[in-house]
């Protein structure tokens, strides 16, 4: 992929999830359900996938994107994913972290740390964010 | 005359006295006896030690030193230490003047005394004894 | 039939330690020179640089000195063997021949003595470094102080003498050093055979100490001694040992010996509080363990108290084992309670330095602080009222030291001396295990010297005190106690915590010997 | 019984995440990242879900055997960028630390070094740290200078075998050996004078403990005594009179006779009477009382020694049904006094899982042609032995040449496939030719195939020799005696024999490979190795 289709690419991502950031603010006090399907999209269009992917493991979503990006193996990525662990931490955590505290950001929110690390799926995460607005 | 030249003067008298002695014995063989040859070697020791002719002492170990003694003005104590296991080439002055005195008793007669039986003749008798046999072996005596 | 069949336990007996003799061979290495010359190796004129003047010469000094090697040195630690004399030319060739011939006593010389005529120092540099033993001279002229350190630095053990005396004491303890090293300990075995139950701060390991100074141990199962300690002619009833006919059972032939020693031993005390078949009763084990160490060819003694004790066999024979270790002691064989082994070679080394038997106990400062003389027991193990008695006899003496069991000696003063005045009471309050009372109140004022190693065997305690006072006379038990002064208690408790509990003692003065003695032993000494 | 055998032993680990959030927002070369990533919650966030997939990875029973380790509660110590080792922070870590064989660092973001060295100097307990970065020398370096062990690791997989090693000398620390000393109870010289020549060395270097008997007291105390009075010269042993014993009462003859009957039920042939068989599973009970007693976890007696009181013979009773026994329950037993060899037994059973077996070595240099020399024939009297067993080892030495090891003695055991595996197929016949001493026949030939790891300790307990091989065939089923043998192929027996040389005579072995992990567990006693 060109260099300049990747920023075309990132730039349609980027509108796609201030849409979905939109579409939720635009709720009053929503419910799990309400919120989930914007933040999958928010999700999706933040790692730069395509709703083919099935998994809703917050986790599970990330390593497909970071070994899209990478092309290599979703299971070579625990390998590689120590390299720099010391001084940072290691990728999959560190793109699940930010793409949330964006989001949480855009919505205007700050959720406790224990309820977004115990987040498990997609769904765990809306059911705390509804309640946050 | 210094006072050495004296003293060198003086030991080479009595020293010819020893030598009349020895040629007293080579006079008298073959028919000379065992007391005589005992008279003249117990004169021949004293001569050759510097000692007074009439000394009793027949222990030549003793009369050795007794030797020494009138020359160095030493007393005999000092002598008994150091003469143990002497090394180092170092001889003791009271070996040496017996060693001496039996290789010169050997040349004036002609017999050849055994060096390793030199400890074992400690008496003027003993010393007789094996220059008579000596002399005896070589037919010198009959 | 060939008599080893007949019985593989052929032995040659007992051979003890103070019989044990350093056998000396000395050397005399003699040069003369073949031809007549002058130079630098060599002085004198005319007939004096004749090969018949050096010959004699050589054998002049050799006879002084055999004379000399024949009477300076004490017979009752030295063999001198027969003089060997080598002599040498000016081409100070060392041949095999010469090599051969003064090694040729090596089977049995333990240390060689040179004198010289003249220069023959390398002959002996090479003959000590093959012949893997050590060597010695009197300091003469300069050659001992050429030989030595070449041998040193090559590895060779060897010594100079200055004089008489100091050649004596080097070849005293070298005796001893070598006794030790044909030390062969009858131990009794109850379970662990390295340490026993009571004494922890005995040796960490034998294997050790049996390559450090070649002692050797020949182990016998407690049971097994035991039983053999029933009168049998016919020893295959044993119970532990089922048809075995090792004749190690005490027959009734030696049992009337043991009888005869048990009536004597009553007979000459001043007092006997036991009744006689009791006192017969710990002859009983003695004799038997006599036997065994003869069948063992053993000439030392140790077994464990309280692991016996614990299996109440002790209880049932109605023997303890006291009195074999004080009559074994009295016979110059080293023997030791509480299968305390550091103890057992102290022993040893302090009966063949001063050959008088020794006492080994509890050794303990006792300090007077407020008053009351501390750290002695009262009650069980020490009687009260002795122990009182005692702390009035001392009063304020500082720097007071107890040492106390139930193993002392008659003989005190020396092997073969007058038998010492004493009184038979029992170990055990109900009666039985015969122990020898002795009132070391008697020798206040005597000189004592103590010696322990430590349980790594590469240190030596040697103490020095003086007999201040006495306990446990009249008493019991474990409580036969001699209490001495040290030049400074505190410091004495100090290295004894480095060292252990029992602390043999003999009777005078031999520090300057055990000091040496440890040196030689390769230890490090300590001193209090 | 309460004995408790060191393979149930769990090493526990106490698993600790040192983790650093940044109270600022602010760059430097302390920390990396932009925007959200320079945030106190973006630290959190990050260290917090690490935390997690550390919890989670303890759970992976295929990395971690929870039958072989037991992970303590996980404790997170949180920091921020002043790096201080705070005190309290120690104490929490060291909560229930006389419990804690290792700890199992995760080192979360940035850097914890200092307070992992702390952790090492303090506690004096191995510290692991997790699978990170390279960079991990910096910790391991500085802890190793202080004297310490440190344990590199690049995957869960090196975690995994770290604990091994350290739950296996945990084990040789909770190993208590009783020794049933008649003579020397260092080494006993008629049997095997390869031993330890300092067994309080031993201890010194390996914590192993020993406690002390005597065999009389054994062998009267398999005399059965329903009723015991203390003091009571008649009814109790002849060595401990009128002490109560260590006698099997009624309800431990009941015992005895149902061990007896399921032991002779389960054999494929037997050929000892019932009541010779009983005599030797009593000796068996009677040890395992006196271990109970005396708290001991493993057993020796000699041979040699013993047998020369003519005692055995007159109990009708040998210990190889003894060793074979304790053996299959995790219970380290060595013929002949032969403490090397139990302690190998004890290693080699902490890593396989499985029970050994110890023997003689013999080499493969059998005479061809009918008689194969005295030892051969004195030792294999049996006609299968003879017939087939010896044939087959000389066609295998003339044909594959000598290469081999037979390891034969009388213990073999039911367990050589696991602890828990089913009993593998057995006989039973006697030690003695006239019929006591029972003794599990076991045809090695049914394991051709099986790789085998063999391995002694020195008599200065500071060597390893290790050697792995393959079972290509056995000798001595149908016999009877000291005759059970194992035929090993191994590399070289020229070089396996030298280098035995330094060793000693019994090299045990347990089936499967595990040379690497007796290699690490050499490093981790400062000894040396020696392969053949």
């Amino acid at each position: 992929m060109s260099y300049l289709n990747v920023l075309k690419r990132l730039k349609a991502a980027d509108e796609v999830s201030a849409a979905e950031v939109k579409a939720i603010l635009s709720m009053d006090h929503p419910s799990e359900g309400q919120v989930y399907p914007h933040l999958r999209g928010y999700l999706l269009s933040r790692f730069l996938l395509d709703d083919s992917v099935q998994t809703d493991d917050l986790k599970k979503l990330v390593s497909s994107s970071i070994s899209k990006s990478l092309e290599i193996s979703e299971g070579d990525l625990d390998v590689t994913d120590l390299s720099d662990r010391c001084i940072s931490a290691p990728s999959v955590e560190t793109k699940l972290a930010l793409a949330m505290l964006k989001f949480e950001e855009a919505l205007g929110i700050k959720v406790d740390v224990m309820e977004r690390v115990n987040c498990v799926t997609v769904a765990d995460y809306a059911g705390v964010v509804s309640r946050y607005l | 005359m210094s006072r050495a030249d004296i003293v060198k003067r003086q030991l080479e008298a009595i020293s010819a006295e020893a030598d009349v002695e020895m040629a007293a014995v080579r006079a008298a063989l073959p028919a000379l006896t065992k007391e005589e040859l005992r008279e003249h070697l117990r004169r021949f020791i004293l001569y050759k030690f510097l000692l007074d002719p009439d000394c009793e002492e027949e222990d030549i170990r003793r009369l050795s030193q007794m030797s020494i003694e009138k020359l160095l003005a030493m007393s005999t104590r000092d002598l008994n230490t150091s003469d143990l296991g002497i090394g180092c080439g170092g001889t003791s002055s009271v070996d040496n003047k017996i060693i001496l005195l039996f290789m010169a008793l050997g040349r004036e007669l002609e017999i050849t005394m055994d060096p390793l039986r030199t400890p074992s003749l400690k008496t003027v008798p003993l010393l007789t004894e094996e220059v008579y046999t000596l002399l005896k072996e070589a037919g010198r005596v009959l | 039939m060939d008599p080893r069949v007949e019985n593989a336990m052929m032995t040659t007996g007992m051979k003890k330690a103070i019989d044990v003799k350093l056998n000396v061979q000395p050397i005399f290495v003699a040069l003369y020179h073949e031809h007549v010359f002058e130079g630098p190796c060599r002085f004198g004129a005319g007939d004096e640089l004749k090969k018949e003047y050096d010959l004699a010469l050589d054998a002049m000094i050799y006879d002084r000195t055999k004379e000399a090697w024949a009477t300076m040195f004490d017979p009752q630690n030295v063999n001198v063997l027969e003089p060997i004399i080598i002599y040498r030319d000016e081409t100070f060739l060392t041949t095999d021949w010469m090599l051969e011939e003064m090694g040729k006593t090596s089977k049995e010389t333990d240390v060689y003595l040179f004198a010289t005529a003249s220069r023959p120092y390398d002959l002996i540099v090479e003959f000590a470094q093959r012949i893997g033993k050590p060597i010695c001279m009197m300091q003469d002229c300069c050659g001992s102080s050429i030989v030595i350190p070449a041998c040193r630095a090559r590895g060779v053990e060897c010594y100079a003498f200055t004089d008489v005396e100091d050649a004596n004491l080097t070849f005293s303890v070298l005796r001893v050093r070598k006794a030790l090293s044909e030390l062969k300990v009858l131990a009794v075995v109850r379970n662990n055979s390295n340490v026993s139950i009571s004494a922890p701060d005995s040796f960490v390991s034998l294997e050790d100490v049996t390559m450090k100074f070649g002692a050797r141990f020949r182990f016998i199962n407690v049971h097994e001694l035991m039983d053999y300690s029933h009168v049998n002619n016919d020893s295959t009833q044993n119970y532990t040992t089922p048809g075995r006919h090792d004749g190690m059972n005490i027959t009734e032939e030696e049992m009337k010996e043991a009888e005869a020693m048990a009536d004597e031993f009553i007979a000459k005390a001043d007092e006997c509080h036991m009744e006689r078949d009791m006192v017969v009763n710990t002859f009983r084990i003695y004799r038997t363990i006599q036997k065994v160490m003869n069948a063992y060819e053993c000439n030392a003694f140790t077994a464990p108290c309280p692991d016996v004790c614990a299996t109440r066999r002790i209880n049932e024979e109605k023997f303890t084992f006291c009195l074999t270790h004080t009559l074994n002691n009295e016979n110059g064989i080293p023997s030791a309670c509480e299968y305390d082994v550091p103890a057992l070679f102290a022993a040893m080394l302090l009966q063949n330095v001063s050959r008088c038997p020794s006492y080994q106990g509890n050794t303990i400062t006792a300090p007077k602080i407020g008053g009351i003389r501390q750290f002695v027991p009262r009650g069980a193990l020490l009687n009260i009222e002795s122990v009182q008695k005692a702390d009035v006899e001392l009063g304020d003496l500082e720097n007071v030291c107890l040492t106390f069991h139930a193993v002392p000696t008659r003989f005190p003063k020396g092997f073969g001396t007058e038998m010492e005045p004493y009184s038979i009471r029992s170990f055990a309050h109900s009666g039985f295990g015969a122990t020898v009372r002795y009132d070391f109140k008697r020798d206040i004022g005597q000189t004592i010297t103590m010696a322990r190693f430590d349980p790594t065997g590469t240190k030596l305690l040697v103490a020095k005190g003086t007999i201040c006072g006495g306990v446990g006379y009249g008493d019991r038990n474990c409580s036969e106690g001699v209490f001495f002064q040290v030049e400074n208690s505190s410091d004495f408790f100090q290295k004894q915590l480095n060292f252990g509990n029992h602390i043999p003692l003999v009777y005078g003065d031999w520090m300057k010997e055990m000091i040496r003695l440890g040196e030689v032993l390769g230890l490090e000494v300590i001193t209090a | 019984m309460s004995i408790k055998p060191i393979k149930d032993i769990k090493l526990n680990v106490r698993p600790v995440s040192v983790v650093l959030y940044h109270d600022y927002v602010f760059e430097g070369p302390c920390r990396f990242g932009e925007g959200p990533q320079l945030t106190y919650d973006f630290d959190k966030t990050v260290n917090l879900m690490m935390c997690k997939a550390f919890e989670e990875s303890l759970t992976d029973a295929s990395v971690f055997d929870p039958k072989k380790i037991n992970f303590l509660p996980h404790i997170l110590i949180e920091r921020n960028e002043e790096f201080i080792v705070k005190d309290e922070d120690m104490e929490k870590v060291g909560e229930d630390i006389e419990n804690v064989d290792a700890f199992y660092i995760h080192v979360g973001m940035s850097r914890t070094y200092d307070f992992m060295i702390e952790m090492a100097e303090r506690f004096n307990k191995p510290v692991i740290l997790g699978p990170t970065m390279a960079i991990d020398t910096i910790t391991t370096a500085a802890i190793a200078a202080t004297g310490r062990k440190v344990y590199p690791v690049r995957t869960v997989q090196d975690v995994a075998r770290h604990f091994d090693v350290l739950r296996v000398k945990k084990m040789m620390n909770n190993l208590a050996v009783l020794c049933a000393a008649r003579l020397n109870s260092n080494r006993s010289f008629p049997s095997a004078p390869d031993g330890f020549l300092s067994t309080e060395d031993v201890t010194k270097r390996m914590g192993i403990r020993f406690r002390y008997t005597d065999p009389h007291e054994i062998l009267d105390s398999t005399v059965p005594r329903p009723v015991q009075t203390a003091y009571d010269e008649e009814t109790t042993n002849h060595t401990t009179p009128g002490r109560i014993g260590l006698n099997p009462n009624d309800e431990d003859m009941a015992v005895i006779e149902k061990i007896t009957d399921e032991f002779i039920a389960g054999a494929a042939e037997v050929e000892m009477d019932r009541e010779l068989i009983m005599r030797s599973v009593k000796a068996w009970y009677v040890v395992n009382k006196f271990m109970d007693h005396l708290d001991c976890n493993a057993f020796t007696i000699p041979c040699p020694d013993v047998c020369a009181t003519r005692r055995l013979n007159k109990e009708k009773i040998t210990f190889c049904l003894t060793h074979s026994l304790n053996q299959e329950i995790g219970i380290p037993s060595a013929c002949e006094y032969d403490i090397p060899a139990l302690v190998t037994q004890a290693i080699l059973m902490g890593f396989s899982g499985k029970a050994p077996y110890m023997g003689n070595c013999e080499f493969g240099n059998i005479p061809q042609g009918d008689d194969p020399g005295a030892f051969w024939s004195a030792m294999f009297v049996h006609e299968a032995s003879k017939n087939e067993d010896i044939p087959f080892l000389q066609k295998q030495q003339a044909e594959k040449g000598g290469d081999y090891v037979i390891v034969t003695h009388a213990v073999p055991n039911r367990k050589f496939k696991g602890f828990d595996a089913e009993n593998a197929p057995y006989a039973i016949r006697s030690f003695a030719r006239s019929g006591f001493g029972a003794t599990i026949r076991y045809d090695f030939k049914q394991d051709i195939g099986q790789v085998v790891t063999l391995m002694r300790i020195d008599p200065l307990c500071r060597k390893f020799f290790i050697a792995k091989g393959e079972v290509i065939g056995g000798i001595g089923y149908k016999d009877t005696n000291c005759s059970e043998g194992v035929v090993v192929k191994i590399r070289d027996h020229a070089d396996f024999f030298r280098k035995q040389s330094y060793f000693g005579n019994h090299v045990p072995l347990v089936y499967g490979d595990y040379v690497e992990e007796l290699k690490a567990l050499a490093e981790e006693f400062d000894m040396e190795v020696v392969e053949a």
